[in-house]
């Protein structure tokens, strides 16, 4: 009884951190058809800002809300910075490439951002616990919960609920949808892409950052966060389907509850459940959960 | 490849053959490795022709491997050209397998696919831990049909033994790219129904592709156990089979040779950043790579072809 | 003599739609059928039955006497049916002279599971023989452009050339025309038939225009709702009242490209 | 011989790419003054997840220590000038990228840099990789931080040698500490990285408390995979265990991020951690490790090392450099470069610099007193040290604000080191016979 409120919970956990991750990476995938490697690199970033800015209001002693706030803002600030700067510097140039040529242009903007990382922070690893340490914690059903694993849950769930109104009920979100849906029929009757792709990125990034943000109290930042983050990203958004954002929620829910339910009942599985899971997905579901393949009219 | 092309090929060849007793023997040792890993990145070609990215080739460079570094363990059997062969087999055996399955994959779906197979080899040899797990194991020193290489010169025996097996596939692949299968390889990237409908099984030549990657994949993965002397699984994690794709990318698909010129400028750039800037090696190739995708989109063997192109209009 | 291609019942539905049925027809060699039918009339239905696109629901398909019904469209490409399509099928990336050689080498690879690995793609056979064809559909001065850049006639006639390029003795023809303009479509017809006259090719086209049909058909089929309503000589189907009044229209002097009232 | 033949080479090579990386590698040939000096080879992390943990703090200590030496400033034994009075050129070179990668830049250290020794190596798998190789260049490797006992178990080594004691004294003492301070021991669990080092150390552990104390019983055995940093599930599964203690042998952010999520948790509250290299990260965590956590520290380094004098003095270079005392990395290199030092002054004769061969001989079982105490090179046939080790109880002081560890205990080498001939698994398999503690 214990043990399967457990799983719960820890796969709840999980999948929030997961989904937190994956909905950047699955929402540009869905406008832009980029795999973009170097989201992890938005991710690390992030996690450098939130220690940065931790360290910065640790000694300042703010009250921890106000100091978590800081966190955040100041790591999605980074986020855009960095989004716009990819983004009109450097994409721009291979929009129309092929998928997987882009995919590369993103995997050397990552190996090149890993250094860049070194340069700003040097190669020590940077603590940010506070917020979450303050944050303490509540025993509910006799199993002690971290209130900061609740606060993730529920950033989570908000970010689903925004991307889900703001794609139903906003003038970019059915912009957004018809470029999803068709890129050329969209230009064709005058919506402009090319901005649509500079905002989604830069959302995109700043996801990214947020990912890392709110993960960084939880984690010691240091080198190579990045790449751990990419594979797990792009294995949630593959099991969902690329580009879907309801597939990342519950593609980040599945990998979550199994990877839990391993953890508490077969934890020599753990290292498989992700690769598992989503190789099982692709063999019946070829293209993820939630996109089904068009088959082509002659 | 133009008739012109094999001449210059063979030539290259025997240069390379020559020239080795000359160089010091870093250089000798460094170019085993990049003419080993060159074989992966060809059959990468073989799979990019035809418009198919894996970002899981290292499964087979993995298997290759292994398979030599087991058998030789197992069996204390140590020639080398077997264990080559062996290597290459295991790995096609493989490859034909997983092809039923990822024939049916395009675009990112099959780089994502591949990619989850070679994590889940990765996940079983970490787990293996009579195998020594991520510390992997040494290779036994092999022979060569029975003579036992002093030391000093193992190092050009394998060399040489390389650069053989590299010839022999160069000309098998090119002899490949001139057949139907191979030439298929742009028809099926530009519409697959036409293809179908010329009396073509789609999924039947994609799996063959796959197939030749994977013993391709193979042979490179036991040529370079037998060079390191030693395997690991980060022979099968995803970053080593992001190196490889980082290779084709540099190299591009444009022919043959391009392979192995590419193989051998990605390992010298990477020897030179980590000997001039240890911290910023990374930074160094990322920008590398970036320059060739931007300034040379079809690769460094896009230079070579052009004037081929221009010659082939010529005649 | 027997028909080359006999086809029984034929019958195909999409769950409550039907969109072929009880399709009955025996086509000698040698002859040029026009089919005609509004769109959704079944036409194109009826032809990716053939070509095994689609695998019909009932009835038989026989070719050679042999039947063929439901098998993949490579095996029976493989024993000499071919097609075009209404949008041409053709590898864009490739120059007209690489697309014609692929088809040609692959008509005449050799069997067995490696036959694709074994034969050359420029042996001289196939070279030849993809050098005739162009010359045969007159493309030869778009000999080295690349496929995305041809107009739309010489990619339609591409198309065919690459149908045809491998001898077959049956050929379907989706609309040859759709999307020529109408001062074009009879010279493309003319190279076309001519040219598949010469190979000694039975055809079954799909065609709007009646002139073109009654041009170049020696028998036509008329579709309506997914069976056939007339066949005979063009004349005769034409002024089958029947046909006059759902599909070709009183207006069968003119050639619109979709009947009026269907 | 070999060297001549190497430079006759040198002057017929053609590829560009060749002779650009000769032009340095000759530059720095050139550059020799009357007292040839002595070029080393220095290899850790630099980049990735273990440079801050492990490279860094290696290449400092490397770095501070080369500096006394060639000063001719380090106490005695060991204040001649460089290395026999050779001034020591170091070389550093990061220890990323595959098996292949390590063994390619080996060798460029090797035959293109011309260096007269290695040291190095943070990996398990780097040492397996490299040893071969040292073997046939004849090339002096001394690794310095990699724990596994398989390299001089596997087979006989000439040029290799490890003055830092391999991983199994770690596990061992552990249990023995363990066992020591909780009398009423009933069960335990683990938490351990998904990769060699952690699956060794689990292994290790539990060999050694069977060997103790066959009644207390193993419960949870968690394997989180390596740079997992989300630990909700794992500490969960803790929660609900009745253990009293965990082991661990999580190192930096992995060991930083499990501290903080159980403490977010409660879990100390429940259970002791064990955390056979939780010296390393006394000085990050600080406050944040909490007391009365049994620390390891790779041997009797850092706050874990008896208060000698030439511990003082290591300490005080180390830390008036980079205003931050010495971890167990550092004191691992520094104890290295020491024993190299030793043997290489042994073997060196009046101005001529001593061949690899004769080094290695004079480097055979040698003994001396280094900051982390007194080594013995007694494994390996003379190649592989044993020291002494030590463990202690954390507790962070509330008035100086500082971390110490106290109720230290320290076991004699040979009560936590297999004897002369036994591998190490087997020595603990077997109850680990001969084992002498004082």
């Amino acid at each position: 009884m214990l043990t399967s409120f457990a799983i719960l919970t820890d796969g709840l956990v999980y999948a929030a951190y997961l989904f937190i991750v994956a909905i950047g990476l699955t929402l540009i995938f869905g406008v832009m058809k980029i795999l973009n490697v170097a989201h992890g690199s938005f991710y690390a970033f992030g996690a450098y800002g939130a220690a940065t800015a931790v360290g910065i209001y640790a000694n300042a002693d703010w009250p921890a809300a106000l100091g978590f706030l800081f966190m955040l803002v100041l790591a999605m600030t980074i986020g855009l910075v960095m989004g716009i700067i990819l983004e009109r510097g450097l994409l721009r140039q291979v929009y129309g490439k092929d998928e997987v040529i882009t995919v590369l242009v993103t995997y050397a903007t990552f190996l090149i951002l890993e250094d860049v990382i070194v340069l700003l922070w040097g190669p020590q690893s940077y603590a940010a616990y506070q917020p979450m340490v303050s944050a303490g914690n509540i025993e509910i059903g006799g199993l002690v919960l971290s209130n900061y694993d609740i606060l993730l849950v529920a950033i989570a769930a908000a970010l689903a609920l925004l991307a889900y109104w703001s794609l139903k009920f906003t003038r970019y979100g059915w912009l957004l949808t018809t470029v999803i849906f068709d890129r050329e029929t969209a230009a064709a009757f005058g919506v402009n892409v090319t901005l649509i792709y500079t905002v989604t990125f830069i959302i995109g990034a700043v996801l990214g950052a947020l990912g890392g943000a709110v993960m960084a109290p939880k984690i010691a930042v240091t080198l190579g966060i990045g790449v751990e983050v990419i594979v797990l990203a792009f294995a949630v958004v593959a099991i969902g389907g690329m580009g879907s954002i309801e597939g990342a929620l519950v593609g980040a829910l599945i990998v979550g509850i199994c990877r839990a339910a391993a953890v508490h009942l077969v934890p020599q599985l753990e290292l498989f459940v992700i690769y598992g899971v989503m190789a099982l997905v692709l063999v019946v579901r070829p293209y993820g959960l939630f996109v089904r393949a068009q088959p082509r009219k002659i | 490849m133009s008739g012109r092309g094999q001449l210059v090929g063979g030539l290259m060849f025997l240069f390379a053959t020559a020239a080795a007793p000359l160089l010091p023997d870093w250089i000798v040792s460094l170019a085993t490795v990049a003419l080993a890993n060159a074989l992966v990145v060809l059959g990468l070609v073989v799979l990019w022709r035809a418009g198919l990215v894996s970002f899981g080739q290292a499964i087979y460079y993995c298997i290759g491997a292994y398979a030599v570094a087991l058998t030789a363990r197992w069996t204390g059997f140590r020639d080398a050209f077997a264990l080559v062969v062996i290597g290459g087999v295991a790995a096609g055996l493989v490859a034909a397998l997983i092809g039923f399955l990822l024939a049916r994959y395009r675009e990112i779906f099959f780089a994502m696919l591949s990619l989850a197979l070679s994590m889940i080899l990765y996940g079983v040899l970490v787990k293996t831990e009579s195998l020594g797990s991520t510390d992997g194991f040494s290779v036994a020193t092999p022979t060569f049909l029975g003579f036992a290489p002093h030391r000093d010169t193992l190092g050009l025996s394998l060399y040489w033994l390389t650069l053989g097996v590299d010839a022999v596939c160069a000309v098998l692949i090119s002899a490949y790219f001139r057949s139907v299968a191979g030439a298929l390889a742009a028809p099926i990237r530009d519409n697959e129904i036409r293809v179908e409908f010329l009396g073509v099984s789609v999924a039947s030549v994609v799996h063959a592709k796959v197939v030749i990657s994977g013993i391709l994949g193979g042979l490179g993965g036991a040529l370079a156990a037998l060079t390191i002397g030693h395997v690991d699984p980060n022979m099968s994690y995803w970053t080593t089979s992001g190196g490889f794709v980082f290779v084709t990318i540099l190299a591009g698909a444009s022919s043959v040779a391009a392979a192995f010129v590419g193989s051998l400028a990605y390992e010298a750039v990477r020897s030179f950043a980590f000997d001039l800037m240890p911290q910023l090696w990374q930074m160094t190739l990322g920008s590398v790579l970036l320059l060739t995708i931007l300034f040379l989109p079809n690769g460094l063997g896009s230079l070579v072809s052009r004037v081929k192109r221009r010659e082939e209009v010529k005649s | 003599m027997s028909a080359i291609l006999a086809v029984r019942n034929l019958e195909k539905t999409f769950g409550s739609l039907v969109a072929a049925r009880d399709i009955t027809v025996s086509v000698p060699a040698e002859q040029t059928v026009g089919v005609i039918g509004a769109n959704g009339a079944g036409k194109t239905t009826f032809i990716n039955m053939i070509t095994g696109h689609l695998t019909p629901s009932k009835g038989s398909i026989w070719f050679e006497d042999k039947e063929i019904t439901g098998q993949p469209s490579r095996e029976i490409t493989r024993l000499g049916i071919s097609r075009s399509f209404q949008v041409a099928q053709v590898f864009p990336s490739l120059t007209v002279f690489e697309n014609m050689c692929i088809a040609a080498a692959i008509a005449r690879r050799r069997g067995g599971i490696f036959g694709n690995i074994v034969t050359p793609v420029h042996s001289p056979a196939a070279t030849a023989e993809a050098e005739a064809t162009i010359e045969l559909f007159q493309i030869g001065r778009y000999r080295e452009i690349i496929a995305s850049a041809l107009p739309q006639g010489v990619r339609k006639l591409l198309d065919i050339g690459m149908a045809v390029v491998g001898w077959p003795r049956l050929l379907l023809l989706d609309e040859p025309t759709s999307g020529i303009s109408i001062e074009e479509k009879f010279d493309l017809m003319k190279v076309a038939m001519s040219a598949l006259r010469s190979r000694k090719i039975t055809v079954l086209f799909v065609e709007h225009d009646m002139e073109i049909v009654t041009r170049f058909a020696d028998r036509v089929l008329a579709f309506y709702d997914g069976t056939v309503i007339a066949d005979g000589t063009p004349t005769q189907t034409l002024s089958n009242p029947q046909v006059q009044e759902l599909i070709s229209g009183v207006r069968l002097k003119t050639s619109v490209k979709k009947p009026g009232n269907a | 011989m070999l060297q001549s033949r190497r430079r006759i080479r040198y002057t017929l090579v053609g590829s560009a790419v060749a002779t650009a990386m000769l032009a340095s590698a000759q530059a720095q040939q050139s550059a020799a003054p009357a007292a040839a000096p002595v070029k080393l080879g220095i290899v850790s992390f630099l980049t990735g997840p273990a440079a801050s943990p492990f490279g860094i703090p290696g290449r400092n200590g490397a770095e501070v220590v080369i500096e006394a030496f060639n000063s001719g400033k380090a106490p005695p034994p060991f204040d001649k000038v460089g290395l026999g009075g050779g001034k020591i050129e170091a070389k550093f070179v990061d220890e990323a990228g595959s098996a292949a990668n390590v063994v390619t830049e080996y060798r460029n250290l090797v035959q293109r840099d011309q260096v007269d020794a290695v040291i190095g190596y943070v990996s398990s798998g780097s040492c397996l990789a490299v040893t071969p190789v040292a073997e046939e260049l004849k090339e002096l490797t001394v690794f310095y931080d990699c724990g596994t006992p398989r390299i001089f178990e596997e087979k006989a080594r000439t040029y290799v040698f490890r003055v830092s004691p391999h991983a199994t004294m770690d596990n061992v003492a552990a249990a023995r500490y363990l066992l020591a301070k909780k009398k009423n021991l009933t069960s335990y669990s683990g938490i351990n990285q998904n990769y060699a080092w952690g699956q060794d150390s689990w292994r290790d552990f539990v060999g050694a408390m069977k060997a103790l104390a066959p009644t207390v019983e193993v419960d949870k055995v968690l394997f989180p995979k390596l740079f997992a940093g989300e630990y909700g599930a794992e500490v969960s599964t803790l929660l609900t265990s009745k253990s009293q203690a965990l082991h661990t042998s999580f190192y930096d952010g992995d060991l930083e991020a499990f501290v903080y999520q159980e403490q977010a948790r409660g879990l100390d509250k429940r259970m002791t951690v064990i955390m056979t290299t939780g010296e390393a990260a006394i000085w990050r965590l600080r406050d944040k490790l909490p007391d009365g956590t049994i620390i390891g520290g790779r041997g009797a380094n850092g706050p874990l090392a008896a208060d000698t004098a030439i511990n003082k003095w290591f300490q005080k270079i180390y830390t008036e450099r980079y205003n931050i005392p010495p971890t167990y990395p550092a004191y691992q290199m520094a104890q290295s470069l020491l024993g190299l030092k030793l043997a290489y002054e042994k073997a060196a004769k009046a101005g001529v610099k001593p061949t690899a061969d004769e080094v290695a001989a004079a480097f055979k079982g040698i003994e001396f007193e280094g900051p982390a105490g007194h080594v013995k090179m007694a494994l390996g046939d003379g190649h592989q040290g044993i020291t002494e080790t030590a463990y202690g109880t954390y507790r962070f002081n509330k008035q100086s604000r500082e971390p110490e560890i106290v109720e230290i205990v320290r076991y004699p080498a040979e009560c936590v080191n297999p004897p002369v001939g036994v591998d190490a698994d087997k020595w603990i398999e077997e109850g680990m016979k001969g084992a002498k503690c004082n």
